[in-house]
């Protein structure tokens, strides 16, 4: 691998990300599978960072789940997020940061077919207004709050408390990156450094002091694949497909894997359970697994958070192991309490992955 | 009277149409650019389909040259269109006055860091067409050390709109099957495979250089492009494609990947182009006043084009349109130009 | 070991990794028309069998090289060995004394 | 000079010859007794082996036909033609078959008159206790002729004695000079002797020239003609009273017994087995194995003559000449597998090396066989054979289409050309085309004009394209895949209800006649069907003078034995010229089905040959009758220079009806 080689790309391919203001929208699944990840990113980036990030309830979900499962026709979706759009400029914002891949996706889809189709777009404009009074805007800067922690990632360095290094060897933690499909697949421009070798997570690493590891499948989709997932026959690709991924990362021997999409972190991390179930077969050091993590949940564990308030116990693969390789201090009796203290109740300990 | 014609560009077109021409008795004056000349045909080491050393055509054509006014290491500052000549100054500090300016200005190799999935620059094991040629003339090359599989990638940077070129580069293919049995002969033992859309070999012997790499050195070709290629923990690549005959996606593991860099307009070619107002199709290459009829002829009086400057050309065929530049030259500066008094209708009518 | 009602599916991908070369070799040194079969596929059009069962001398040169000599045998099985394809192949390959090669390399266990 | 010094006076009681030396026995026939016995233990034993390797119902029908009648004629007939008077080389090359009979048959005669003699003269010497193995061979040594009883009897004798060793000896010298210049014999090509052939050869060569210094030496003593007299006269001049003739006995001993000796190693094998091998061959045994059995009757029959390889298509090139049918048995009996299989498979199967073997030596036949035991067992799946009848089709339309015609009964393809001309029914005919045909349109399209011209009534197998007939699969030694093709297509035309089955294929028509057994159906090739039409006057054909050159498919010609059919029919059309190699001595097309290996540069040189000797009258045409040999001609026209314009290719139908 040729470092410079790769700089020489990322020189080509970086986006232009208004540094403060912005108009923030959840994404639907994350806000249920890594809850503490968005209010991570809320936290870094207001308190920590002291950035203005709005947001409001009146959002909806942007309906791209829907969209790539084919239920839903294309100008039903455009109108949706033409709706946030002239939510974000009715509060008076021009920046839109959205914490979704497949949203991120999306909007550059439309907006690109909007400028490629105008007349779309006055059809859109109309739907809007007739439905819900609103007025057509279209962000100045979209940009994924990977692409915001991305920008501020040096400022987090500096505040950092650890950095992503093995506290008893003094080794950089050895990093897999893995980029959602929608990030930059379908318009490298819109991504940071593009599609074949993108930079937003691997700038991150970098800057907090992890190796980055670059395996061969490491372009290949998590798995989730939308109707690969939901519809039970086709599962078997999905679990095939991250299968492939673990097969091909292994003998770079891993520690972590950083992801910035809502379904990537919870495929590679769930279907390594899946398959050290029905085949034995365990990745990671001592059968323990490889941790698959949101970019916030790393940005917050070298800020210091309390791993339990970054909701790591909500991971299937022990991040324990991780923790200890980076010094983190942790009180494993909290693991499974509530933010009030109560007891969440504690998954059945699985046997085949540790 | 001698008239002066200014040959733009030292490759193997340039260098022919002035031998031609200085052979007709005219003025030549050659500049080149770069510090050498010869071009791309400098850095090759044999050429297909025959494989003859690319330096012996290059002595041949160098030999020819004999009189004509050199001048390397220059380009052009300025030129500005007198009546009927071109009033053109050199970087050089040299001031021409010429009658008719030849354009020989070529072709620059497809750069392959562009194709990202490829990884060319990134990866340690993948290189170009242009760089094997160099292994092949110096024996050196960091990333060949008795490679076992060794795959050549078709059309990089052909065939390919969003690489931004459409066209065929015309060369690569009958390059590529050389290169493969090259490689064959320097390993024997190493397995080649060349990744193709289509062969286009249409040249006389090129179905030869074909069947021989298929027969007599086992080179597997496998119709389909290379879509992504990954480093492996150990060095080596993993290539993917379709094998499009047998309709099924296809990996294999390889110690070397070449690219078949193909040809782009050259990029120096194009700012002389402006300076001389010369118009590009949308291939980038320059136009010319009838693709059929008179592809040696620009659209500007006086201004004649010959070799890659037009297209994707072989050497034989570049050659041949520089001698038939020289032609035209001489056709021009014999019937048209001298005519003071009729010039402009002339031109109306001839050009 | 958990059914959970779906599982790992077999990559249909062809593996260049798992060509056995040395087999190859074997069969090349028997009959070396093998190597320069151009995949025209006018063998597989003027097949006998090939009106019945999918039957393709040029895929099974391909699955060879794929890889894929199991399914080569089983392309060839409803071969009637009529010479058909020798006649119309455009580079001359011994058709015939290929699929019997094919057969004698690769059906020895 | 007295040269008979040592004559005894004649004395009338004692009888004609006296047996001279009382023992019978003289050190110096040992070589000869020992070589002679060895070569028969030999030949015993490999009889015995022979006999048991033959399946039973064989060994019966081997014995029962010995004492049949007609076949105990043909095998006598057959044993002088072939073996002692060598008549099918005779036929071919005069100059050669005088060679061989001279020594064969001159040899024979020889060894028949030396028991005569003895027979008559000193009959107890037969037994075989008291000399009978040796004596009648060196006769003239141990007896002494009574002078005074020189009758007309003994002359008679002595005479033939002396005609038969000079005929011997030119035959030697004839076979000396062919080691040497073979092509004045006729032989372009010979074989290479191997070691144990040079012992016997050089032995044989010696045999007859000693056994005449020999008998000469004793011609005084023991009787002489018109050859061994003259020459003891020379001795007696030469060396004096005198002579001194143990050496020439001994050496005669020896170079016979070198020779026995030697024998079942060497070429010269095949006098003894050609016997057998014709015994075999006429009880009706065939080889099942290219080796064991009634094959290695076959391979010991061989007598390395080298004929084949002049006969062989490929001997165009050199370096093809040692895959010839005379190598190929060598290498049987030297039990090399690894190039029987090579030669086994590079045989274009053309049979043209049967054809033309003095001893009818099968070698097409044991190629086969060799390739049988390779191939046959390979997997084969013909389940779609069995799906297509009475199975009900997975796909209908998509098999059922394939005999179209034959499944639904015979339904004409065309009304008489002329609904007022008598119809000579011709019901009943079904036309095969064949794969091959497919390629070739012309040729259907051919066959179906004249048969439209000829008012017949036909229905047509495997228009939209059949299965094989199995005979690629037969050459190719898959036998059992071949039996289920067969069987498939034998359903088919038996269903069909059909009186004659027309083929436009050699190579299917020497298959359906000789495999498929179909009863009650005539099996015809198209130029015999078509030659019945015009002579019967159903098909008006115009004379022209297009000046035509027939070329007879191996399979047609040698195959099935056709040859004056299609030249009967074209000589209604045009005129036929001749061809420098033709009926049974034609040239294979080169693009025969029967090799396995051959490749196309090499198929290319000999479609050359063949044409070239096809060529050989000037004709404008070149017509043949089979799909094959066309295709290679066309072919071979278009690839040789300006040839095309000289000469057109056609298919047989093609130039009856143009």
């Amino acid at each position: 691998m040729i470092y410079e080689g790769k700089q020489k790309i990322w020189s080509e391919y970086q986006k232009e990300i208004p540094d403060d203001h912005y108009f923030y929208v959840r994404s639907c699944i994350r806000q249920s599978f890594f809850p503490a990840s968005e209010a991570t990113f809320l936290d870094i980036t207001r308190n920590v960072l002291e950035k203005d990030i709005f947001e409001t309830e009146h959002h909806t979900t942007c309906g791209g789940i829907a969209y790539h499962s084919d239920t839903i026709p294309q100008e039903t979706v455009m109108t949706i997020i033409a709706r946030q759009f002239a939510l974000m400029a009715k509060h008076g914002y021009e920046n839109y940061v959205c914490s979704c891949i497949t949203s991120f996706g999306l909007y550059c889809e439309t907006m690109e077919t909007w400028r490629e189709f105008p007349e779309l777009e006055a059809k859109i404009r109309e739907n809007l207004w007739k439905s819900c009074k609103l007025e057509f805007a279209k962000p100045k800067f979209l940009v994924h709050a990977s692409d915001l922690i991305y920008k501020y990632r040096n400022q987090i360095a500096a505040q950092a408390v650890r950095k992503l290094v093995n506290v008893h060897t003094g080794e950089p933690l050895k990093v897999v990156e893995h980029i959602g499909c929608h990030y930059s697949k379908m318009f490298p421009s819109k991504g940071v450094g593009g599609a074949e070798y993108p930079y937003v997570l691997v700038g991150m690493i970098e800057a907090w002091g992890g190796e980055i590891v670059d395996y061969p499948e490491r372009r290949h989709c998590c798995g989730f694949g939308f109707r690969q997932y939901f519809i039970k026959g086709n599962r078997g690709y999905s679990l095939s497909n991250t299968h492939k991924k673990f097969e091909s990362m292994e003998p770079f021997k891993p520690d972590l894997i950083i992801t910035n999409c809502p379904g990537c972190p919870y495929f590679l991390d769930r279907w390594q359970y899946v398959i050290a179930e029905s085949t034995g077969k365990t990745y990671g050091q001592d059968g323990h697994g490889i941790p698959a993590l949101t970019y916030e949940e790393v940005a917050g564990l070298v800020m210091g958070y309390d791993p339990w308030d970054l909701g790591l116990q909500t991971h299937q693969v022990g991040v324990e192991p991780l923790l200890d390789k980076m010094g983190v201090e942790y009180d494993p009796a909290k693991k499974f309490l509530g933010k009030n203290g109560k007891d969440l109740g504690s998954p059945v300990p699985c046997s085949c992955l540790k | 009277m001698k008239n002066n014609i200014l040959i733009i560009g030292g490759g193997p077109a340039g260098l022919e149409a002035s031998a031609q021409l200085q052979r007709m008795g005219y003025n030549v004056i050659l500049i080149e650019r770069s510090p050498k000349l010869g071009g791309h045909l400098a850095k090759w080491d044999r050429l297909f389909p025959d494989r003859v050393p690319a330096d012996e055509v290059l002595r041949s054509l160098l030999d020819a040259t004999e009189g004509v006014k050199c001048f390397t290491d220059t380009d052009i500052r300025a030129i500005n269109r007198l009546d009927k000549s071109y009033n053109v100054r050199l970087t050089n500090g040299i001031t021409v006055l010429s009658d008719a300016v030849l354009v020989a200005s070529g072709f620059d190799l497809f750069n392959a860091v562009r194709k990202e999935e490829y990884g060319y620059g990134i990866y340690n094991q993948v290189m170009t067409n242009a760089d094997l040629e160099a292994y092949f003339r110096t024996g050196e090359d960091r990333r060949i050390e008795n490679p076992r599989k060794v795959g050549f990638v078709h059309c990089v940077g052909s065939r390919d709109e969003k690489a931004g070129c459409r066209s065929c580069s015309k060369v690569c293919c009958a390059t590529a099957v050389k290169q493969a049995i090259e490689m064959k002969q320097a390993f024997p033992e190493a397995e080649v495979f060349c990744f193709y859309m289509d062969l286009r070999l249409f040249g006389r012997h090129y179905e030869d250089l074909y069947l021989e790499a298929q027969k007599e050195y086992g080179v597997r070709f496998i119709r389909g492009r290379v879509a992504e290629v990954s480093e492996n923990f150990d060095g080596t690549l993993l290539v993917k494609a379709e094998d499009t005959v047998a309709s099924k996606p296809l990996k294999v593991t390889l110690d070397l990947l070449v690219l078949m860099a193909g040809m782009r307009p050259s990029a120096s070619g194009k700012a002389l182009g402006e300076l001389l107002g010369m118009n590009v199709e949308d291939d980038g290459y320059f136009a010319v006043r009838s693709g059929i009829a008179a592809g040696q002829r620009s659209q500007q009086p006086g201004i004649f084009l010959a070799g890659a400057a037009t297209g994707p050309k072989t050497l034989p065929e570049t050659l041949a349109d520089a001698r038939a530049a020289a032609m035209e030259v001489d056709r021009y500066l014999t019937e048209v130009f001298p005519d003071a008094r009729n010039y402009k209708q002339l031109v109306k009518e001839r050009w | 070991m958990v059914d959970f009602g779906f599982g790992l599916v077999p990559s249909s991908r062809i593996n260049l990794d798992l060509f056995d070369k040395g087999k190859y070799e074997e069969l090349a040194a028997l009959e070396p028309d093998v190597r320069i079969c151009m995949a025209c596929g006018s063998c597989t059009a003027v097949c006998t069998a090939g009106k019945f069962e999918p039957t393709s001398l040029r895929e099974a040169i391909e699955d060879i090289k794929n890889a894929r000599a199991d399914k080569a045998l089983q392309m060839l099985e409803p071969c009637q060995l009529c010479g058909k394809c020798s006649m119309v192949c455009p580079r001359g390959i011994n058709t015939r004394h290929l699929i019997l090669s094919i057969n004698k390399i690769y059906s020895e266990k | 000079m007295t040269p008979l010094s040592y004559l005894l006076a004649a004395q009338a009681e004692v009888p004609e010859v006296i047996d001279r030396i009382p023992s019978g026995f003289s050190y110096f026939v040992i070589p000869f007794t020992v070589g002679v016995a060895f070569m028969f233990c030999w030949l015993g034993v490999g009889l015995i082996r022979l006999l048991a390797d033959i399946p039973k119902e064989d060994r019966i029908k081997f014995g029962k036909s010995l004492f049949i009648p007609k076949v105990a004629l043909k095998n006598i007939k057959e044993l002088f033609c072939d073996c002692l008077f060598h008549v099918k080389i005779w036929q071919r090359k005069p100059l050669l078959g005088y060679m061989h009979s001279a020594i064969a048959f001159g040899w024979f005669m020889i060894i028949i008159l030396g028991h005569i003699e003895v027979a008559l003269f000193v009959p107890a010497r037969l037994n075989v206790t008291r000399g009978g193995l040796f004596y009648p061979i060196f006769y003239r040594y141990f007896v002494w002729m009574n002078p005074g009883h020189t009758t007309l009897r003994g002359s008679f004798f002595f005479f033939l004695m002396d005609f038969f060793l000079l005929y011997i000896l030119s035959g030697i010298a004839l076979a000396i000079f062919k080691r040497f210049r073979s092509i004045v014999l006729g032989m372009r090509h010979t074989t290479k002797p191997s070691f144990a052939d040079r012992v016997a050869l050089y032995s044989l060569w010696m045999i007859f020239p000693l056994r005449l210094l020999a008998e000469s030496f004793t011609a005084d003593l023991s009787g002489g003609s018109f050859l061994t007299i003259p020459v003891n006269q020379f001795w007696h001049f030469l060396f004096g009273d005198k002579l001194w003739f143990m050496p020439c006995w001994w050496a005669y001993s020896i170079c016979l017994g070198l020779f026995f000796a030697a024998m079942p190693f060497s070429r010269y094998m095949h006098i003894l087995t050609e016997v057998l091998w014709i015994l075999l061959r006429n009880a009706g045994v065939k080889p099942n194995h290219p080796r064991k059995g009634v094959a290695e009757a076959e391979i010991y029959a061989c007598s390395s003559c080298g004929l084949c390889l002049d006969a062989c298509p490929m001997n165009v090139q050199k370096k093809n000449l040692k895959y010839s049918s005379v190598y190929f048995i060598r290498f049987l009996r030297r039990h090399n597998e690894k190039k029987i299989n090579a030669i086994a498979d590079k045989c274009l199967m053309c049979d043209k090396c049967h054809a033309l073997c003095p001893v009818g030596v099968d070698a097409p036949a044991l190629r086969r066989a060799q390739r049988a035991t390779v191939n046959n067992t390979m997997p084969y799946n013909y389940a779609y054979l069995d799906a297509s009848g009475s199975v009900q089709p997975s796909e209908p339309g998509r098999v059922h289409s394939r005999f179209a015609a034959a499944e639904n009964g015979l339904s004409p393809e065309s009304a008489p050309a002329d609904s007022t001309q008598p119809c000579h029914a011709n019901p009943g005919v079904l036309y095969f085309a064949g794969c091959m045909t497919h390629l070739t349109p012309r040729i259907i399209k051919s066959v179906e004009k004249v048969f439209k011209a000829a008012g017949v009534e036909y229905a047509f197998a495997d228009r939209e394209g059949g299965i094989c007939c199995g005979r690629p699969l037969m050459l190719a030694g898959r036998t059992d895949a071949a039996a289920k093709v067969i069987e498939a297509n034998k359903q088919m035309i038996e269903a069909s209800g059909c009186k004659t089955l027309v083929l436009s294929c050699p190579i299917c028509y020497k298959i359906f006649k000789e495999e498929y057994h179909l009863e009650g159906i005539n099996v015809v090739h198209y130029t015999q069907f078509i030659n019945e039409l015009i002579a019967a006057g159903r098909l008006d054909v115009k004379k022209t003078d297009e000046k035509i050159v027939y070329h007879d498919p191996c399979e047609l010609g040698r195959g099935c034995g056709v040859y004056l059919e299609p030249r009967a029919a074209l000589s209604q059309v045009g005129t036929l010229v001749k061809a420098s190699k033709e009926y049974d001595e034609s040239i294979c097309c080169g693009g025969s089905l029967g090799s396995l290996t051959l490749d196309t540069h090499d198929r290319a040189k000999i479609s050359q040959a063949s044409l070239q000797a096809l060529l050989s009258g000037n004709p404008e045409t070149i017509v043949t009758a089979c799909p094959l040999c066309l295709k290679t001609f066309s072919e071979a026209v278009s690839r040789g220079e300006n040839l095309e314009q000289h000469v057109k290719v056609k298919d047989f139908a093609e130039a009856i009806c143009p």
